[in-house]
């Protein structure tokens, strides 16, 4: 088996890309039952607001920046000529998701412990 | 890879470097449930190439053990196999460089294919998928007398796929083509990618037509294996980015052909 | 019938150049039902391996004025005087034939050359180009032109894939990895082979109105050869074995650089682009043997000349077997663009990259001259006499027409495996649609090959079956080889006969039936044998020295008595010896001495 | 035009989107103040930027698990039943979200 940053890369794209996906379906359930009356919607809003949902609101974090930089870089690789330069692409755009969950996550948990 | 960690005590032939240790994977669907690691003990010089020790232990050692070959210096195509984990020609690569640190080697089949014997794999998908996008060129009607003009250039270009020898490393390593048997895979892609580049072939439009589809360029989601695999250091990626912006232009390509086969009896103007 | 028979118009064993073009030129002609059979898949054929170049004589660059037979080409601008003509590339060819070549195969070789490789490039070959869009074309080792059609140093690689992919766009049917094991000639007329299906194990009769050889050449019985391991003249030796004669079995070229103890080829390019060769006191030592055409002149005499230093102790590497190829003055970029594939083999197999370092390289047992004799329509002859086999066709390696004589010129064998492989493809087709019929078949002979593999099963004695290969192949390449004389020839035909005995014993290691290479191994080697016998009979006979074959007793080539083809048949005690004269042209190219 | 077309220019789209979207929701973080979500939302051109949204990640959404799951050579046989399922649950998607955006009413 092939284990090289090319399948990494394309694994993690689909994880979180499948993970948007159901994400968005939950998304779309909560804020779409904001014009069905405030009960519903708090119910639904309070479902997601739990400690645990913190946590994974950091992981779709890190699925949204991981999926977006990735797919910049897919998008460069197929409008510029640089398969040369396939393993450093990769690397940097992990490394920018990986600094901009950071960033992003901090605060998260931050704000979790807090309240 | 982290051998550094639970590196053991070496055996003393193998630090010094006359011996390794092959670890071949075996099955014999005539005999075998399913397929089992199997090692043998090889000498080794600095010029032992892989191939070297899997004849040392076909004619020596264990005469069932085996795998294809023929050219021996990497331009058949036959000997590619999957060698600690990448897929390479056995031929053309040195033993001595591939040994971890207990000395050892792992050969397995290409990955993705049914098993034959060893490591021996069933190609029909290979081959289907290069016959589907038809490998042969179709010269236009007028032909001249003597040959077609073409810059150095345009063969230049043409160079990234004409080394292609068919061997399969790239088609085996491609995560996708162990998912989809029925994507082209990138040697038919690159192939496809050299007729339809060629200025002498006169149907362009219907070889675009052909990877143009679910199942063709399109399927490649850019994993590059097929780059990091191939022994001939050829880009079937670039090959497939190509196509598939030609096949968004398709008839316009088409025009262009049309346009510069009218000059293919002519001499190439120099600067 | 017996079971297991299959049957076609023509089936076409070998599917290297020559193999694939008969094929594929019937079924253009209109042969709609054609097998071809390969041992190995048809892209694996060794006809991909070369490297050089195809010679042609289309004028396409002349060497820069002023600047001497080894300066740089530029290509020739548009009505200039041609630097080269069918007629120079004839008489090359007989010259470097050692006048053994039959002049009138040649003419149709040179007739034909450009033809044919203005065809390949219609059909899809990526040659090499000039700046003005023509065929490229680079000096090669006994063309007194620059004459070598190439693309870049795979120019065996293009072409193969082109002609493979032409055959599949005619509908050929190609049985990959079926491997011939007999011959089917009774009265005289070809009624098809026998071959085994390696996948399965199974083996069957095919039944055919043609059939046709392109088996190629036999380099592995050597033990330094620049052949793939599927080189093993199975071709010729079933030939034999069925009845048809074999010719000039002891002309074998040894090429001047072989990887050292790999004996992989360094192509003659890089002599061609300029490499010098370079003894142990670093000198270029071609100046003492060929001082007008140094290391250009033909393979022959410049392995006969490394082989002298190397015997003389001049010889580089510890055990003095080897010589320096020197291409560093070529630079660089020369070697990355005109010979990248060479770089790259000297790289993985000596760790040596040429850009900085010299090559060890040392002669390696590199192309077959003798085969199954044919008429130029790739006809088989049955005897001395010129009968032909009906039926039978032969062309490329494993046939000798013969257009290379006792010694073949590089590049020239591209052609001709093209050029005869086409015109079979020719003859094949008018043979077939002028009302050839499918012969019967007496008894069943997949039946016979079925009890063969049987019995190579089932023996169980102590040696095995490689070992005595080995046995032959060094015997072959220290007796045989570069330098010949009649107490060396003597030891090897004795070694030979009691290899035979021995192979009676032999185990093969592999007992299953599918997918069984070390049976095949098995069999070839069984080949092996037969066919080197013939080769040695061949040598110890005559008694001269020509081209490739260098008696060391008798060092003067022999007009008078020699200039004569070698005509082998099978009989219970060896091979038959006959001899069937050399068609020469006596006013236009007469036998003249070979100098360089 | 193709999936594979329909997803990249999505993916550009939403690239835009995804970036205003970030910025305006969640900056300054840990204030999902839903005055500003209201006040935004009366906007018109706000209304039409969210369905373009909208718009853009149901195709990249939908495209993209057509991908995923077409990748599989046994649900390839299936293609056109799932290319049928993707285009009946884009139009109820974007029905469904354009509503809501649209009859938006503040909670009390
Ligand atoms: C390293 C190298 C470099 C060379 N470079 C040049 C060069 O630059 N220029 C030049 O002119 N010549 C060159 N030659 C020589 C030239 O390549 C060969 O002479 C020519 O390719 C022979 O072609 P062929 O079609 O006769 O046989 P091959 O290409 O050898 O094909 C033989 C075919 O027969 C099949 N076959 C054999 N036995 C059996 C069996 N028992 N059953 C079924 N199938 C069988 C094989 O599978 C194969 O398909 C070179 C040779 C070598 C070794
Ligand atoms: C910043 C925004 C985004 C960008 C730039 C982006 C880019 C891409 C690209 C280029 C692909 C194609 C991958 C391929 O063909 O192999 C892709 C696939 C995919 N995207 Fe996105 N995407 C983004 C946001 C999203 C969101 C928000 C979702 C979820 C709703 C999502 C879900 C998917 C899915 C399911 C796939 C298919 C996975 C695959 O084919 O490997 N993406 N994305
Ligand atoms: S592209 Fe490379 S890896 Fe793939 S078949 Fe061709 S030579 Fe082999
Ligand atoms: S590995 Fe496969 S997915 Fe594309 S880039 Fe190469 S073909
Ligand atoms: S043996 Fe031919 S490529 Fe390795």
């Amino acid at each position: 088996m092939y284990r090289s940053t090319g399948f990494i890369s394309f694994l993690l794209r689909r994880i979180s890309g499948v993970a948007l996906v159901i994400y968005l379906a939950l998304h779309m359930w909560v804020i779409g039952s904001v014009n069905q009356g405030p009960e519903v919607f708090n119910a639904r809003l309070n479902a997601v607001q739990t400690p645990i949902f913190k946590l994974f609101e950091i992981a779709l974090l890190a699925a949204v920046v991981y999926h977006a930089f990735d797919g910049i870089r897919l998008l460069i690789v197929h409008y510029f000529d640089v398969t040369d330069k396939r393993k450093s692409l990769f690397y940097a755009a992990f490394a920018i998701a990986a600094i901009l969950t950071v960033a992003g996550g901090v605060p998260i948990l931050m704000f979790m412990l807090q309240g | 890879m982290f051998d550094f960690i639970f590196k053991r005590e070496t055996p003393e032939a193998i630090k010094k470097g006359n011996k390794a240790i092959v670890r071949i994977q075996r099955f014999n669907p005539e005999v075998d449930e399913k397929p089992y690691m199997e090692e043998f003990e090889v000498p080794m010089t600095p010029d032992t190439t892989v191939l070297d020790a899997l004849h040392h232990i076909k004619t020596e050692q264990d005469g069932s053990v085996t795998f294809r070959r023929s050219c021996r210096h990497a331009i058949c195509g036959s000997c590619a196999m999957n060698i600690n984990g990448s897929n390479d020609l056995a031929c053309h690569r040195p033993l001595s460089e591939s040994l971890d640190y207990h000395g050892k080697i792992t050969i397995k089949p290409l990955p993705f294919q049914p098993i034959i014997k060893d490591l021996v794999v069933d190609r029909t998908t290979f081959w289907a998928q290069y016959m589907k996008i038809k490998p042969w060129l179709i010269p236009p009607d007028d032909i001249p007398e003597k040959e077609f003009r073409m810059s150095p250039e345009e063969v230049e270009a043409l160079h990234n796929a004409e080394t292609c020898i068919m061997c399969g490393a790239c088609y085996s390593s491609c995560q996708v083509v162990g998912l989809n048997k029925e994507y082209i895979g990138p040697h038919a892609l690159l192939k496809s990618f050299l007729r339809t580049a060629d200025p002498r072939d006169s149907i362009p439009g219907e070889r675009l037509e052909i990877v143009d589809g679910d199942n063709g360029v399109y399927r490649c989601h850019t994993i590059f294996n097929c780059i990091d695999a191939c022994p001939k250091n050829l880009n079937p990626t670039e090959a497939i980015e190509t196509l598939r912006k030609l096949a968004q232009k398709r008839l316009a390509y088409e025009e262009a052909r049309e346009e510069r086969q009218k000059t293919l009896n002519e001499p190439i103007r120099e600067a | 019938m017996p079971n297991n028979t299959i049957t076609h118009d023509v089936i076409v064993v070998g599917a290297g150049l020559a193999g694939t073009w008969a094929a594929m030129v019937a079924a253009r002609e209109g042969v709609k039902d054609i097998g071809v059979l390969s041992k190995i898949h048809p892209l694996r054929s060794h006809s991909g391996a070369a490297q050089g170049g195809i010679a042609a004589s289309l004028s396409n660059t002349r060497p820069v004025a002023g600047t001497g037979p080894r300066g740089p080409l530029e290509q020739i601008p548009p009505g200039e005087e041609p630097v080269d003509s069918p007629d120079l590339h004839m008489f090359d060819t007989i010259k470097g034939s050692d006048w053994l070549g039959d002049q009138d195969a040649i003419r149709i070789l040179v007739d034909d050359a450009a033809d044919v490789v203005y065809e390949y490039e219609h059909m899809g070959c990526v040659f090499s180009r000039t700046p003005d869009g023509r065929i490229n074309q680079r000096r090669f080792g006994g063309h007194s032109a620059p004459r070598a059609c190439f693309a870049a140093d795979w120019t065996g690689h293009v072409l193969l894939h082109t002609i493979h992919e032409q055959a599949l766009r005619n509908n050929v049917k190609f049985y990959a990895e079926w491997y011939v094991m007999n011959l089917i000639i009774e009265d005289n007329i070809c009624r098809g082979v026998v071959a085994m299906d390696v996948l399965t194990g199974e083996v069957h009769t095919l039944r055919a109105k043609a059939v046709m050889f392109g088996t190629g050449g036999y380099g592995r019985a050597f033990k330094i050869t620049s052949n793939a391991f599927a080189n093993t003249g199975d071709g010729v030796a079933i030939a034999y074995d069925a009845g048809a004669p074999l010719m000039d079995m002891e002309f074998v070229q040894f090429h001047p650089t072989g990887l050292y103890r790999h004996g992989i080829l360094m192509s003659e390019a890089c002599r061609g682009e300029g490499g010098y060769l370079i003894n142990n006191k670093g000198e270029r030592f071609m100046e003492k043997y060929a001082p007008d055409k140094m290391e250009l002149a033909p393979r022959d005499l410049v392995s006969r000349s490394e082989q002298t230093e190397i015997n003389e102790g001049r010889g580089v590497m510890e055990d003095g077997q080897g010589i320096f190829l020197d291409m560093r003055h070529l630079g660089r970029e020369k070697i990355l663009s005109r010979l990248p594939q060479v770089r790259e083999i000297a790289i993985n197999f000596v760790g040596v990259d040429p850009i900085d370092a010299p090559v060890p390289i040392q002669p390696t047992a590199h192309y077959s001259m003798g085969g199954i004799p044919t008429t130029v329509d790739g006809q088989v002859i049955a005897n001395a006499a010129g009968d032909p086999v009906v039926g039978f066709y032969a062309a490329g390696e494993c046939a000798a027409v013969s257009v290379h004589g006792a010694n073949r010129l590089g590049t020239n064998s591209l052609l001709e495996a093209s050029v005869f492989g086409r015109r079979a493809g020719y003859a094949i087709a008018e043979f077939v649609k002028g009302g050839a019929q499918l012969y019967p078949v007496s008894g069943d002979p997949a039946e016979r090959q079925r009890q063969r593999i049987k019995s190579l099963l089932d023996r169980d004695g102590d040696e095995l079956v490689e070992h005595i290969a080995q046995d032959l192949k060094s015997t072959m390449t220290d007796n045989c080889g570069v330098f010949r004389d009649e107490d060396r020839l003597k030891v090897a035909m004795s070694d030979i006969k009691e290899l035979q005995e021995r192979f009676k014993h032999a185990r093969t290691m592999d007992k299953g039936r599918h997918f069984n290479t070390d049976l095949l191994a098995t069999l070839e080697a069984e080949h092996l044998l037969t066919f080197s016998e013939v080769i040695v009979a061949g040598a110890l006979a005559r008694t001269e020295s020509r081209g490739a074959h260098s008696r060391t007793d008798f060092p003067k080539r022999d007009d008078e008595d020699w200039l004569k083809h070698t005509v082998a048949h099978k009989t219970d005690d060896g091979p038959k010896l006959s001899y069937k004269p050399v068609s020469i042209d006596w006013e236009k190219y007469p036998p003249q001495e070979r100098k360089y | 035009m193709r999936t594979f077309q329909l997803q990249r220019y999505s993916a550009i789209a939403l690239l835009i989107f995804l970036t205003i979207h970030m910025i305006v929701v969640h900056y300054p973080p840990f204030h999902i103040d839903f005055s500003r979500i209201i006040e935004r939302l009366d906007d018109p051109v706000w209304k039409a930027i969210d369905i373009a949204f909208i718009l853009a990640v149901v195709i990249h959404a939908l495209a993209g698990s057509y991908m995923v799951l077409t990748d599989f050579q046994r649900v390839g046989k299936y293609k056109r039943v799932l290319a049928g399922l993707a285009i009946v649950l884009g139009v109820w998607a974007m029905y469904y979200g354009t509503v809501t955006v649209l009859n938006f009413t503040p909670p009390v």
